[in-house]
């Protein structure tokens, strides 16, 4: 028991490690605007908030549809901290940067306070929102979201958040250095890690007491409440860190992007994420993960030549025009809504013993024929 | 067993992108500019337009001397959906493609969103009609051949105050849009300090109902109308506002120098003036072959907006596309680099007038500020007096 | 109190006019709640689809025959969404069958997105409503006058149709208890397929009158409008006919008070307009902390 | 021997139905007492009112002698059924605790239709609920600080899963479980949280008289290991007669009739009200 146990932490060690290594080597040596780094970095970055939203959604069965508000929060509180002083005090025409934040941070603060501020509007958001059942929770949160956004673009906030219009020069992936150094630090691999830990702190979350504690009020809220576990405190507690960890990828989307816009977190976002959830399987961490790889590098990257006239080889402009690939891909979602309703993975988790199965399975069906 | 299909089936598919993207790709007298423009979304229309002008300069042009090599000109077009957070992903994928310079995008907050992305690639981006200023402020990768917002602002709030001697004017922009807002502001800069009054308000994404605006703007008791802003919400704001009698001029900017403007406009009761880069009829000789080229194409001429009217985007990326071939032959090499060095000394004569960068943040130098009258009987545009500011 | 109303009586036309065609969208939202359970996303745009379709018919046939086409397609649309997309989902998790209505408006408004070439259309003038008309010193459409008496009306027959046919009643039946009524043998799935088309008639209905009013259709049109009238419906208690009405109103009303505040109430500042949306939001949270069922919903006690 | 629970004047109203009407009990320590009645005699109403999950329209609930649950006579469907004595809720407190708070005072309870964690194995089921009583913020649980009391929260469930016989079950779904087991885990489950009063509601539903039996003879010996004090609802009227100590009747929200299974057998009333209408059923 004990021996499996450990064989399995090494090996699933020894494939983390792999990960990182193959993303640190490719990165040594492919060119650095190689779409396949664009589509690494996002598709880690939406691995993290699909996590958070599994988090709530799938293990502790809120329904809640806020995700891109609480992106945003995290995604203006990293840009205005981290921005330079010498960008915030610049005596820009227009209305740039009048920003009354008369300090900056570091890329770690940043990242963490984006984290806390997020928290800390879900953690006030949750006080009267927790309180309601399965759909009503659904809206109540997409309305949050919607007035978050509004807040953010409202004009008397402007110095703080630049208005309505876009925050940029804030410290980006292209400006991160190692400490004391000038060395810039490898993007892949630095989104890589801040994902990674956090997945894996969300993964421990899971697996502790307090994680079995969200599954049962996620199979039974009474049987949850009879059996000691308070349903407020523990929705309460599973919102608000699934919001920390919505924040910070709202940090690292903003950084991503070199620019950031409080439009941008529409509800659309939200949905979006929810669609990664489902096809990778409500209540499966690797399957968030995957599918989030798998989305992004479909619509950034596998289709664009949907759009741009040839596609595999064919060419055809009147049919691969503009548009073509939202609308082939949004058939391709609902080919697997419909026909893979519990997505990539179900609830189960990828593992060694369930790969080598499969492909076990598939070997010998291939000898057979 | 679906579950097995569906992963062959994307394995598949990646297989087949990664090797049909890896094809083809290093021809080596091939040099590739990237269109950095929306087909679709709020300035789907003008994008659509201004890609025109540098199809057809490519048709007419389609190489380019390199030292003593002959270079084949290929486009790369990406849509950048206008929509900020789409313009980085836009950009990666032109960058991806391997353009070595890169024209584009109609409205300017695309063009700041997507900036970083080509700054980090070191790829020169050349702005068409992007007229806010932060577009270039900065920045050493991205130019521009058009003339900037504090410019047409003053113009347009001279005019107003002046020409059509309005007192208070109502401003109405799209919330969280770089482009209206940042010509609103300076446009209310100007009026005011001519001693004007403004009442001004914006809109969030996705209004369609402006009613409740025009009764802002009748019932503050404003003289002009105006509002730059995408010719999306333009069509709206005018069939609401003949519906509603706004009783008032129609003010504008470059955006609404587009036939979408004059088809909306059409027999109805609006008074509608905007500035723009290029009225018709500056260029008859552009202006005919230009015709040509679109009426023998469908689909040239629906990307044109259904008629073979001449916006000024289409001439000013007619202008952009010549612009960045003389940069490319004046560097004399294909590397970005190279034609980002030689950028800043570029000059040509093109339809729309003279284009040299200034040394400061390699925008254009430029005077002239075309006016136009829409005309809802004939659904044309009338020229009036061009605006020289020295 | 006259003097006030007199003088800013364009926005009071143009919050019942919007909220007279929220009114008919919110129907097909409570309607298809009541008895699915479910947050028919796609709702709004089916209605920006009848937009577009509208469009295309209108340029080659005349009004007397696009309109009812319009009509009749958009019903279509909504009968073969709910075969198509919900039917197989019936036994699914909700959350499964929600992200299902998140694809179709998805792909409706991607295709849309495609097949316009992602430009704005221009929609037809039909003669008799836009005509403008000069009401008490505000000038306005002749829809937004005939947009109120239209929604009363529909409602009114809609109301008539389901107290006393046998299909309405079916419909009351299915919503109160989905699995009894149909142990009492109602064809369940032709109740369900009947309340989609009669929602998407009426969405295409209030497309006809939103439309017209706003000119042009764009591939996300319907989102917003969407999205208020499943706020109303929320409001008035989903899954009653009455309260999406009422609600719908109030939050057309509303809106558009909000959007002239500057003028109405003197206060300055053009922040107020940035919130006319979050504040149908606020709004509806509001009533959801307050009364969780909405204005005229029922309570339902969980059994344990 | 002293009070453990006991029920004042509790009336739970739904609309115009009411459920429980001036419901008055009292259950000792040590003792096993059943609540029996015919279907919708608000027996389940009355566990529920109990445990926090209903807010009784009126009365009172004293666990160990203390107001747990209080219902002042005010507000407008609460006069209605403040009953003949309204002085007697002096206080003007209204205690509404939810019904985790309850379970913390050491009251635990089953369900009629069995509530088990359905993603969970039998064994997560039972560790789930020792959460309540895990001595860890969540800061040492996740970062797995506090490893000594998850490895003493999963020692007390094999002791558990052991002693009731479910330890070789352990790592199968709970609800893939035959059904005699299921109420057995979820008894199982309520123990875990380690109650002084356990509320079964309807243990012996859908069992045969084998099944039956043996449960008698489990219940007795829990309440002896745990010192437990039960109340039970139940139908299976031989095993209520064998084991209770005490029996209340409700019929039509009403107490009818209460005392040893003697004195309840032989009670005209309930014969009439309730084993008549048994029979007829």
């Amino acid at each position: 028991m004990d021996r499996e146990k450990r064989n399995h932490f090494i090996r699933l060690f020894v494939a983390i490690a792999a990960v990182y290594g193959i993303v640190l080597v490719l990165e040594m040596t492919l060119r650095p605007t190689n779409m396949l780094f664009t589509v690494l970095k996002k598709g880690a970055i939406y691995s993290l908030v699909a996590v958070s939203v599994n988090l709530l959604n799938g293990f502790t069965g809120l329904f809640s549809l806020g995700q891109a508000g609480f992106m945003l929060v995290g995604a203006y509180t990293y840009a205005i901290l981290t921005m330079p002083v010498a960008v915030k005090a610049s005596d820009r025409v227009y209305r740039y940067y009048d920003c009354i934040v008369g300090f900056d941070t570091g890329v770690f603060v940043g990242l963490i306070a984006a984290g806390l501020a997020a928290a800390l509007f879900a953690f006030l958001i949750g006080l009267p929102v927790l309180r309601l059942k399965s759909d009503y929770l659904a809206i109540a949160t997409l309305g949050f979201a919607e007035i978050i956004r509004a807040v953010f673009q409202w004009d008397v906030l402007g110095p703080l958040t630049n208005g309505a219009n876009l925050l940029r020069e804030f410290k980006d992936l292209s400006r991160i250095t190692f400490p004391f150094t000038d060395i810039p630090v490898p993007q892949t691999f630095f989104v890589f890690t801040v994902c990674g830990i956090c997945i894996l702190l969300i993964v421990l979350l899971i697996n502790s007491s307090y994680g079995r504690a969200f599954k049962a009020i996620r199979d039974d809220e009474v049987a949850a409440e009879a059996m000691g576990i308070n349903l407020f405190v523990h929705k309460e507690l599973s919102f608000v860190i699934s919001s920390f960890f919505a924040g910070v990828s709202g940090a690292l989307l903003a950084m991503f992007q070199y620019t950031v816009q409080a439009q941008q977190f529409r509800s659309m976002l939200t949905y979006e994420i929810l669609l990664i959830v489902v096809i990778g399987g409500i209540g499966s961490i690797s399957g968030s993960c995957i599918a989030s790889f798998l989305y992004i590098a479909l619509s950034e990257w596998w289709l664009r030549g949907l759009d741009m006239g040839t596609f595999l080889g064919i060419h055809a402009e009147n049919i691969f025009r503009s548009g073509f690939r939202r609308l082939v891909f949004s058939v391709i979602i609902m080919v697997i809504v419909l026909f893979f309703s519990r997505g990539l993975m179900g609830d189960k988790e990828l593992s060694w013993a369930r790969t080598s199965a499969w492909l076990r399975r598939t070997f010998r069906k291939r000898e057979a024929v | 067993m679906r579950k097995k299909l569906l992963v062959l089936a994307m394995f598949l598919l990646s297989c087949a992108v990664i090797f049909a993207g890896g094809s083809g790709e290093n021809d080596s007298t091939v040099v590739k500019i990237g269109i950095f423009e929306p087909a679709s979304g709020d300035n789907g229309a003008g994008g659509k337009q201004e890609t025109l002008g540098i199809q057809y300069a490519n048709a007419l042009t389609p190489t380019v001397m390199v030292g003593d090599t002959e270079y084949t000109v290929e486009l790369v077009i990406a849509d950048n959906e206008s929509s900020n957070d789409r313009a980085a992903s836009a950009a990666s994928t032109l960058i991806n493609a391997g353009a070595a310079v890169v024209l584009g995008s109609y409205g300017s907050g695309v063009s700041i969103a997507g900036s970083d992305t080509f700054r980090v690639a070191g790829v020169p981006v050349i702005g068409i009609t992007c007229t806010n200023p932060q577009v270039t402020e900065g920045n050493s990768h991205y130019f521009r051949i058009c003339y900037l917002d504090p410019f047409q602002g003053t113009v347009l709030a001279n005019y107003a105050y002046n020409t059509l001697g309005a007192r208070k004017v109502y401003c109405l922009a799209k919330l969280g849009d770089d482009y209206s807002g940042g010509l609103v502001n300076y446009f209310v800069q100007q009026f005011e300090s001519l001693g004007g009054t403004v009442v001004s308000e914006t809109f969030p994404e996705g209004n369609s109902d402006f009613t409740s605006y025009i009764a802002n703007a009748k019932n503050s008791g404003c003289e002009v109308f105006f509002s730059p802003v995408s010719t999306e919400a333009a069509q709206l704001i005018i069939n609401q506002s003949a519906s509603q009698g706004l009783g008032m001029p129609i003010l504008a900017g470059d955006t609404w120098d587009s036939n979408v403007i004059l088809q909306a406009a059409h027999g109805k009761d609006v008074d509608i003036t905007v500035t723009t880069f290029y009225p018709e009829g500056a260029d008859p000789e552009f202006d005919a072959s230009f015709k040509e080229w679109v009426n023998a194409d469908s689909t040239r001429l629906s990307n044109n907006g259904g008629d073979d009217t001449i916006s000024a985007v289409t001439a000013m990326g007619y202008d952009a596309y010549y612009f960045a071939l003389q940069a490319i032959s004046n560097a004399g090499s294909t590397d970005s680099a190279d034609i980002m060095e030689a950028l800043w000394t570029t000059e040509i004569d093109g339809v729309t007038g003279h284009i040299a960068l200034d040394q400061v943040n390699g925008d254009a130098v430029r005077n002239t500020v075309y006016v136009k009258h829409a005309n809802t009987e004939t659904g044309g545009w009338d020229a009036l007096p061009a605006v020289v500011v020295d | 109190m006259v003097d006030f109303f007199h003088q800013n009586l364009s926005y009071f036309l143009s919050g019942i006019s919007v909220g007279g065609q929220y009114a008919l969208i919110a129907i097909g939202y409570t309607m298809v709640y009541g008895i699915l359970r479910l947050i028919n996303f796609a709702h709004g745009d089916v209605f920006m689809c009848a937009g577009l379709i509208m469009v295309y018919l209108s340029a080659s046939l005349p009004f007397a025959i696009s309109i009812p086409l319009v009509i009749a397609i958009t019903a279509v649309l909504g009968f073969v969404i709910e075969r198509v997309a919900y039917r197989p989902l019936r036994s699914a998790p909700r959350m499964s069958v929600m992200i299902s209505a998140i694809g179709v408006s998805y792909l409706l408004q991607n295709a849309a997105l495609y097949f316009t070439g992602g430009l704005a259309k221009v929609y037809p003038e039909i003669g008799f409503l836009s005509r403008s008309v000069d009401i008490w010193g505000a000038t306005t459409r002749m829809v937004t006058i005939v947009t109120p008496f239209v929604t009363v009306a529909l409602v009114l027959i809609l109301t008539f149709l389901i107290r006393h046919t046998k299909i309405g009643m079916a419909m009351r039946a299915v919503s109160r208890d989905f699995e009894t009524s149909q142990l009492m043998g109602i064809k369940i799935n032709r109740v369900i397929s009947i309340t989609f088309v009669i929602g998407s008639l009426l969405a295409a209905v209030a497309s006809l009158l939103y439309f017209t009013n706003y000119a042009s259709v764009t591939p996300t049109s319907g989102s917003m409008p969407g999205l208020k009238a499943f706020v109303a419906a929320v409001f008035g208690g989903i899954g009653s006919i009455p309260g999406a009405v009422i609600g719908a109103f109030i939050i057309g009303i509303c809106e558009n008070i909000i959007k002239g505040g500057a003028s109405i109430f003197g206060i300055p500042g053009s922040g107020w307009t940035t919130f006319s949306d979050a504040f149908t939001f606020a709004f509806l949270i509001i009533v959801l902390i307050v009364k969780p069922t909405g204005l005229f919903g029922e309570k339902s006690v969980d059994k344990v | 021997m002293s009070r453990i629970l006991e029920l004042d004047s509790v009336t739970m109203q739904f609309g115009g139905v009411v459920a429980v009407n001036d419901l008055s009990m009292h259950v000792d320590e040590g003792e096993i007492v059943a609540l029996i009645g015919p279907n919708g005699a608000g027996k389940t109403t009355a566990f529920n009112c109990i445990t926090g999950v209903y807010e009784p329209t009126n009365g009172a609930i004293l666990y160990k002698g203390n107001a747990i649950i209080q219902n002042h006579p005010s507000g407008k469907m609460k006069r209605l059924y403040a009953g003949l004595e309204p002085d007697k809720f002096s206080s003007s407190k209204v205690l509404n605790p939810t019904p985790d708070k309850i379970t913390k005072l050491g009251i635990a309870r089953t369900f009629q239709n069995i509530r088990l964690f359905r993603s969970m194995t039998v064994f997560d089921n039972v560790l789930t609920a020792m959460h309540m009583r895990m001595n860890a913020g969540i800061f040492s649980d996740v970062f797995r600080i506090s490893h000594a009391e998850e490895a003493r929260m999963r020692e007390e469930t094999e002791v558990l899963l052991r002693r009731q016989s479910l330890w070789e079950l352990r790592d199968e779904l709970a609800t893939s479980l035959p059904y005699g087991k299921q109420r057995r885990l979820e008894i199982a489950r309520a123990l875990a949280t380690k109650p002084q009063l356990l509320l079964l509601d309807e243990p012996a539903a859908g069992m045969n008289p084998q099944e039956t039996q043996e449960l008698a003879s489990f219940i007795h010996e829990i309440k002896d290991e745990y010192s437990l004090t039960v109340l039970m609802i139940e139908h299976h009227m031989d095993l209520v007669m064998r084991i209770s100590d005490r029996i209340y009747v409700l019929d039509f929200g009403s107490l009818i009739a209460e005392g040893t299974p003697k004195e309840v057998q032989s009670d005209q009333r309930v014969i009439d009200a309730y084993l008549g209408v048994a029979e007829n059923v």
